[in-house]
C-alpha cells in the first residue's frame, strides 16, 4: 500500500498530466531520441523541481518519503505518452538499489544529488548469461589491499549511456561456503562504457570492468547481501514497468479505436467488422488484465507472503498483454502500423522492450511456480 | 451488524461446527460429483432445507425474509468454510433469482406467498428465458400468453431450462404483446404449478449421458392472471434487474479456480509422467499449470476491482462481460487440463459411479472419475448465459460507442 | 506408400461408401451402442465378406496384402461415419501385432480366423504408469516349467470387452542385461476382463493378469523384439487414427457450415457474422493441416528416415486439429451441440478420446523432439 | 529436357561451383543480413547481374527469353543450392511479377523493350497497387490517368511501393474509366522511366529503422500513350493473372523455415538458460520449437498438396490463401522465439552493423543482430499482399458458397 498520503499523490499526478501534456508531444520526442544525451535535461531538470525524482526516498535524502508504489501513477502516464527519460532506470533501479543497501554513506551523499537531478546511477546487474536471473553471474569482486578488484562484463544496461554511476553486482569470494553477491558503486569514468541506442528509443551500454580497483567505501552491501537488494529492486522495477506498460497499451488501444473508427475499406469503417471488433476487445481485456493485477499487487505489497510469486506472475502478464497489444495495434492499423512516422509503432516497440527486460515470460513462469 | 476479528473467529468456528455435523456423506458426495454449475439436486435441496432450520440457507436476503443479517465479512467466511467442506452450492434459480426479483417487484401477495417456499427449500424453481430460436436473442422470443376473462393462455416452449424435471414451479419469459419495440412486449410470469394441463417438460441428456437442462412445452396452458410479477408488459425491466442482481451477487470464480488447480496441482505430484518421474516434475506440466494460475491470479485482480465498483457505473458493464469471458475460458482450460492429465482412464463412461447415493465405486481412480464430464458439460460455460461472442459484441459496443 | 494397386483401392473404398450409406444412420448405431456387444456383429461379418478385415494382411493369412496405408481412406470414411465397429483394435492393433511379430504358428493359426470375422484379438499394452509410453509398464512375465507366469495390469484396453484373445506387453527378466519387453497371447477366458463402455460410445476393459500361466507357445516376440513391435503397431495406429480424425473432422465442419446458414439469430443466419465465418476457416485450416500432414506421412512411409518423428508428429496435430474443431463445432452449435440426441457432440467426444489414446500432445512432441 | 540423376549430380556441382566463385562476401553478407522478404538492394541485384551473365539469371522463364531451360528438378536444385550458400533471393518485382505479365499480355515491341532489361538485372521495377486509401481493396483505387492527345496524364499517389526509391521502372494499376463496376476502369501501365516531370518517390522508414516502402506521387506526370499492358479497362484481368502466376510460381515457405528453425535449434545449443545449462536442455523451449517444427512440417505438407493441384481447381484459391495465413503466422512465431531466444541484445540498434558493405562489427552475439529487425519487419507478412483477415473472408466465402 501507497506511502505517500492521497492529497500528495493527486496533487503529483496533477503536476505530471500538465507537464506531458504540455510538454510531451511525440514528434518532438523523435528530435530528443535522435541526438545525444538521447533524452531532454530540461526535462530532468524540471522532473527534479516538481519532486518526481525524491518521489521514493526518504526525506533526510530530500525525498517525499514515498515508497515505490507511489510511483505507479506516474509510471502509468510516462508510458501512455511514451517518455524517454530515464526515470526507471535512475529513480527505480540505481536509486532504490543504493536506499536499501547497507552503506548509508554512499546513500547520504549520492542520494540527494539524485534527487536534485545531477548524480544519474543506474544498476547494472545482467550480464550475456543471465537470462533474467541476477543471481547467475560471472563478474568478479575480490579483495585486494585496502579495497576490491572489479573484472567482468555487463550487458542491457539500460540507461547505461547517460549514467553518472553504475551500481554493479559482483560475486565475492570471501566466505568458505562459496561465492556471495555484494553490490558496488562505481563512477562511470572509472570503467568502459560503450553505450548504443536501442530500438524502443532508450539507451542502454555495455560496461567492461577490466580490474577496476575500488577503495571499500563503494562497497554497498555486506554479508552477500546483494543477492537480496538485486531481487527486491528487480521486483519493484517489474512494478513500475507493468505500470508503463499499461499505460502504453491505454494509448495503444485508444489509437487503434480511434484509426478503425475512421478508416474505410469496401465503403465502410474497419471498425464495423465483427472480427476486429473482437480483437479490439481482446486487446481490452488483456491490458486490463494487467492493469487489475497490478493494483492488485500494488495493494498487497507490503503484507504480500512472496514478492517472488507476485513480481514474476506480474512479468508474465506483462509479457503476454503487452505482446498481445503491440502485435495487434499494428496489426489493425495495416501498413501505417509498420512506419516509422506514426507513434503506434514506438509503442509497440517499448512494449517489446518491457517484455524482453528482466526476463522473458518463460522465466518468471518459472520463477512463479517455484514460489507457488 | 458490526463484527470485529474476535466475533468473525467464533462465527467461522460456528459455521465449520454446523458442517461437520450436519453435512452428512451424502450431500458430501454430492459437492464431491458436481460435474457442471448444477450440483445433484436431491442432496442439494436436502442441504437447502438443512441450511434453512439453521436460518442459513438465504445468506444474501435481508432478515424480513428469512436473511442471517450476516455482514459482507461473514458471507466471505460462510462461503469459504463451504468450499472447505466440499458441500454443494445451493441452486441460484430461487435464492439469487427469482426470490429477489421478487422483493423488488412483487406484491404483497406474492411475496407472502412464494418467498418462504424458497428460502426453506421447499419450494424449487425452473427458469424459463431461452426459446429453441432465441439462443442469445431474448428480443426475439415467441412463447406467447393471451389473455382470455380471468386468466392467461401460453402457447411456445422454452428450453435448457435446468431441472425443470425436479421443479415444481417456474418463473419465465413470455410476449404478452408484439406492439412497440421487440422487448418491450414481454411480461415476467410466476408459474405456481407445473402439473397444469397442457405443460411437458421433456429432460433433454447431454454429452455426459445425464439429464440436466428440459425442453418445456406449453400447450394452452392457463394461468391466472395474478401471475405477472410487475406490470404486464414490463418484464424486460424485471428481467434486467434480476441479470444486474445475479452478476453482483455472483461468488468468486477466482476462489473457486483455486481450489481446483490446488487439487490439480496435488494430483501431478502422484501420477507419473511415463518415464519414471512424476507430473509435477515436468517443466511443460509446471509452465501450463503457471499459466493458468496466473489467469486464475488476473481474474482474481478484477473481481476485487468489480466488487469495489459502484453498481450502474459506466465500466460496471463492460467488467461483467470482461469476467463472463474470461472466467469461462480459463474454466475450460483447467478442466482441460485435468482430463489430459487423468489421461485414457477418464474414457469411462461411468453414470452409475457418477451417480450420487447408488454406491458404486469408481472404475480406475476415483479422482479420474468427474474429470471427462466436467469437461465435456463445462463447454457450454461459454455458450449460455450469453455466449462469450454475445459478452466480446456488448464490450466492443462500448469501446466503439 | 500403399501396396494395394488403385483399381483395388477404388473398388474397396466404394464398397465402404456404398456400404455406410446403406447402412450407418446415426439413431440406429445409438442402438447398437447402448446394448451388448456395442456393436453391430451383423456388419462385422460385412467387414469381412467385404475383404476389409484382410487389407493389410498377407495373402497366406487370406488377407489381400496390403500395408497400413492401405487402411487409411477407409478409415477416414468410419471417422466420417462415425464407425463403432472395432476396425483399429483388432485388425489396425491386435492383428497388426500377431502378423508383425516373430511368431509364425500363431499369425498362421489366428490371423485367418480374424480375417474372416471369428477372432477379435485386440492389444493390451496400456498401464496406468504408461502416459503414452509402451516401454514404461510394470507386467511382468517370468519363466516357469514349460512356460510363463505373467503378472499386472492391464487399462484402457480399447476394444477389450468384445475380445476373443489378448496381445499382451510385459517385461522378461531372461538376460543379464535388464528387463525386456515381449508380447504374448492370451485368450479372452484366460484372465480378469473388467468390461465398460467409453464416452464415445465404444467399449474398453482393465485386464487383471493374477499368476496367469501360458506355454512357450504363446509367447509372440523374442530377443526383446516385443518393444519394437509396440511401437511400429502404436505408429501404423496413429495414422489409423488420424485418417479416422480427418473423417470426423470433415462431417463435423459440414455440419457446422450447414447449421450456421440455417440458424438465425438478430434476423440474419449467423452464418453471417464474420467472427464465426473465421472460425470455421480456422476449423478447415485445422483439419486441413492433419489431412495434409497425414498424406504426406503416408506416402513416405516406407522411405521415412524416422517413424518415431513423424508419427509422433502427427500424434500432436490430431491432438490439437480435433481439440480445435470438436471444441469449435459444439461452441457454433450452441446448446444444441450440447445435447446427447445431436451428432455432433458424439463427433467432438470421438475427436476428444482420439487425442487421449496411445499418448497426449505433450507426450508425443517431447518424442518428436528426441527424433529430429 | 530430360534429367536423369547422375546429370542432376553433375548440375548440383556446377551449381556449387559457381557459387563458391561467384558469391562474393559482401553477396554472402547481403543474404545473411536480410530482415525481411526483400534482400538488401545494392547486393542483390549485383548477384542477378553477376547470374545473368552464367544464363542463370530467370530461372523460370522460358528459354525464348532468356530461361535456362531447366526441368523442375534443376530449379528445385538451384534454390537449395542457393539456401545453402545463403546467397539472396533476387528481387520478384521484375522476374516473377512484371515480365511473366509482359510475355502474356504485351506486344512483340514490349516484349523486346523491356524483358532483356529485366532477365539481365539492368532494370528494376516497382510496383504501383496499394494506395493510401485502398489497403486490401483494390477496386477502390483512385489513381487516374486521363487521355490528353497521344499521352496519358497520371494523377494521384501510391504507397508500400518497394524499393522504389532504387527503381527505375514502375508497373501500376491506375483508374481510367469510371464506368461499370470498379475493377472495370482499371488498366496496367508499364512506365519507362521514373525521372519524368511530376513524379515523386518518398522513402518511408520502417519499424527497423531503413527505408524499405516508398510513396510515390504522380502530380500531372505524362506517360506516352503505349505504356498500357493488355487493353485499356483490361487492367484487371492483367493484375489477376499476374496474382495467380505468382502463387503458382512461389518458392517454398517451409524449406525456408526448416533453415530458419535449424539456425535457431543449434543456436539454443550454444545459449544458457540463465541456471547453468544451455537453452536446447529446457523442456519448455524444446516444446515451443518442437510445436513450430510440427507446423513447418504441416506446411510443408500443404505445399506438396497445393504443387500437385491443378491451376485453377476450386480448391486452389483456398489452398492459396490458407498457406498464406499459416506460413505468415509461422513466420511470425519463429521470428518471436528467435527474439526472445536471444534476449535483451537484441535491443540494441544497430543501423550501421546492419548496412552491408559498412564495416561495422554488431554490438553483442553476431547471431542477435538481425532477430529484431526481422521480428520488427514480419509483423507486415500478415498485412500485406491480401492481410490474413482478408485471406480468412475468401476461405470463408468459398466454404459458405
Amino acid at each position: 500500500m501507497a506511502f505517500l498520503n492521497d492529497d500528495t499523490r493527486v496533487m503529483l499526478e496533477d503536476s505530471v498530466d500538465k507537464f506531458l501534456n504540455a510538454h510531451y508531444d511525440f514528434h518532438q520526442r523523435r528530435t530528443w531520441v535522435e541526438k545525444a544525451p538521447g533524452y531532454n535535461r530540461e526535462h530532468w531538470q524540471r522532473f527534479a523541481e516538481l519532486g518526481w525524482l525524491g518521489l521514493p526516498f526518504a526525506e533526510r535524502h530530500g525525498g517525499l518519503g514515498g515508497d515505490i508504489t507511489d510511483t505507479l501513477g506516474l509510471m502509468r502516464r510516462f508510458g501512455a505518452a511514451l517518455v524517454v527519460e530515464p526515470y526507471l532506470s535512475v529513480v527505480g533501479l540505481g536509486g532504490q538499489a543504493i536506499a536499501q543497501a547497507d552503506n548509508q554513506d554512499a546513500a547520504d551523499s549520492l542520494l540527494p544529488e539524485l534527487v536534485a537531478g545531477q548524480a544519474m546511477p543506474v544498476l547494472a546487474w545482467e550480464e550475456s548469461i543471465s537470462r533474467g536471473n541476477p543471481e547467475h553471474l560471472a563478474a568478479s569482486a575480490r579483495r585486494i589491499d585496502g579495497g576490491w578488484r572489479l573484472e567482468g562484463e555487463k550487458v542491457a544496461v539500460i540507461g547505461g549511456d547517460l549514467a553518472t554511476h553504475f551500481v554493479v553486482s559482483a560475486q565475492t569470494f570471501e566466505d568458505d561456503a562459496g561465492p556471495v553477491v555484494e553490490l558496488f558503486l562505481l563512477q562511470a569514468d572509472e570503467l568502459e562504457v560503450a553505450g548504443f541506442p536501442t530500438m524502443d528509443g532508450h539507451r542502454g551500454a555495455r560496461l567492461t570492468l577490466a580490474a577496476v580497483d575500488v577503495d571499500e567505501a563503494r562497497r554497498l552491501t555486506r554479508d552477500g547481501h546483494g543477492a537480496g537488494v538485486l531481487r527486491q529492486v528487480l521486483e519493484q522495477g517489474i512494478m513500475m514497468m507493468a505500470a508503463e506498460g499499461v499505460g502504453a497499451m491505454q494509448t495503444l488501444l485508444r489509437r487503434t479505436l480511434d484509426y478503425t473508427r475512421t478508416r474505410r475499406q469496401f465503403g465502410v469503417p474497419i471498425a464495423s467488422f465483427q472480427v476486429l471488433q473482437h480483437r479490439m476487445v481482446d486487446m481490452y481485456i488483456a491490458m486490463k488484465n494487467l492493469e487489475h493485477l497490478l493494483e492488485a499487487t500494488a495493494n498487497r505489497w507490503d503484507q504480500s507472503p512472496s514478492h517472488a510469486r507476485d513480481s514474476a506472475l506480474l512479468k508474465a502478464q506483462l509479457c503476454q498483454s503487452g505482446r498481445y497489444v503491440g502485435q495487434q495495434a499494428v496489426q489493425l492499423h495495416g501498413g501505417i502500423g509498420m512506419t516509422d512516422e506514426l507513434d503506434v509503432g514506438h509503442y509497440f516497440k517499448r512494449l517489446t522492450a518491457l517484455g524482453l527486460l528482466f526476463g522473458d515470460e518463460n522465466y518468471h513462469l518459472k520463477r512463479a511456480w517455484a514460489a507457488l | 451488524m458490526e463484527t470485529n476479528s474476535v466475533d468473525l473467529q467464533v462465527f467461522r468456528q460456528e459455521v465449520r461446527a454446523f458442517m461437520e455435523q450436519e453435512a452428512d456423506e451424502s450431500i458430501r458426495e454430492a459437492g464431491r460429483k458436481m460435474t457442471s454449475f448444477f450440483p445433484p439436486f436431491d442432496q442439494c435441496m436436502r442441504w437447502h432445507r438443512k441450511l434453512h432450520a439453521r436460518g442459513w440457507s438465504a445468506a444474501s436476503w435481508p432478515e424480513q425474509y428469512g436473511g442471517p443479517g450476516w455482514s459482507r465479512e461473514q458471507k466471505r467466511i460462510f462461503e469459504e468454510e463451504c468450499r472447505v467442506a466440499g458441500v454443494p452450492r445451493l441452486l441460484p434459480q430461487g435464492l439469487g433469482m427469482v426470490g429477489p426479483a421478487i422483493m423488488k417487484f412483487g406484491t404483497d401477495e406474492q411475496k407472502s406467498r412464494f418467498l418462504p417456499g424458497i428460502a426453506s427449500g421447499e419450494d424449487f424453481w425452473a427458469q424459463g428465458y431461452s426459446e429453441p430460436n432465441a439462443g442469445s436473442d431474448l428480443a426475439s422470443l415467441a412463447c406467447r400468453a393471451e389473455r382470455h376473462g380471468d386468466h392467461y393462455v401460453i402457447n411456445g416452449s422454452k428450453t435448457w431450462t435446468t431441472y425443470a424435471h425436479h421443479a415444481n414451479r417456474m418463473f419465465l419469459l413470455v410476449r404478452t404483446s408484439n406492439e412497440g419495440k421487440p422487448q418491450q412486449g414481454i411480461s415476467f410470469f410466476l408459474i405456481d404449478r407445473l402439473d397444469r394441463p397442457g405443460l411437458e417438460i421433456r429432460p433433454i441428456i447431454g454429452l455426459d449421458g445425464f439429464p440436466e437442462q428440459c425442453d418445456v412445452f406449453f400447450d394452452n396452458v392457463e394461468v391466472p392472471l395474478d401471475c405477472c410479477l410487475g406490470e404486464e408488459n414490463q418484464g424486460w425491466t424485471v428481467a434486467k434487474y434480476l441479470l444486474e442482481h445475479e452478476r453482483g451477487g455472483s461468488a468468486s470464480f477466482a476462489a473457486q479456480f483455486d481450489m481446483e488447480l490446488n487439487r490439480i496441482r496435488e494430483r501431478a505430484a502422484e501420477l507419473g509422467d511415463g518415464f519414471g518421474g512424476v507430473l509435477s516434475d515436468d517443466p511443460v506440466f509446471r509452465q501450463r499449470f503457471t499459466r493458468l494460475y496466473l489467469e486464475v491470479a488476473a481474474l482474481d485482480a478484477t473481481e476485487s476491482r468489480f466488487a469495489a465498483m459502484e453498481k450502474g457505473s459506466p465500466e460496471s458493464g463492460p467488467m461483467s462481460s470482461m469476467i463472463k469471458i474470461t472466467a469461462m475460458e480459463t474454466l475450460q482450460r483447467i478442466t482441460e487440463l485435468a482430463v489430459e492429465m487423468e489421461g485414457s482412464p477418464t474414457l469411462t463412461l461411468q453414470l452409475a459411479a457418477l451417480t450420487v447415493g447408488a454406491g458404486v465405486a469408481p472404475e480406475g481412480p476415483e479422482q479420474a472419475l468427474t474429470v471427462m464430464p466436467k469437461y465435456l458439460n463445462n463447454r457450454a460455460a461459454t455458450i449460455f448465459g450469453g455466449s462469450n461472442e454475445i459478452q466480446r459484441n456488448i464490450i466492443a459496443k462500448m469501446l466503439l460507442g
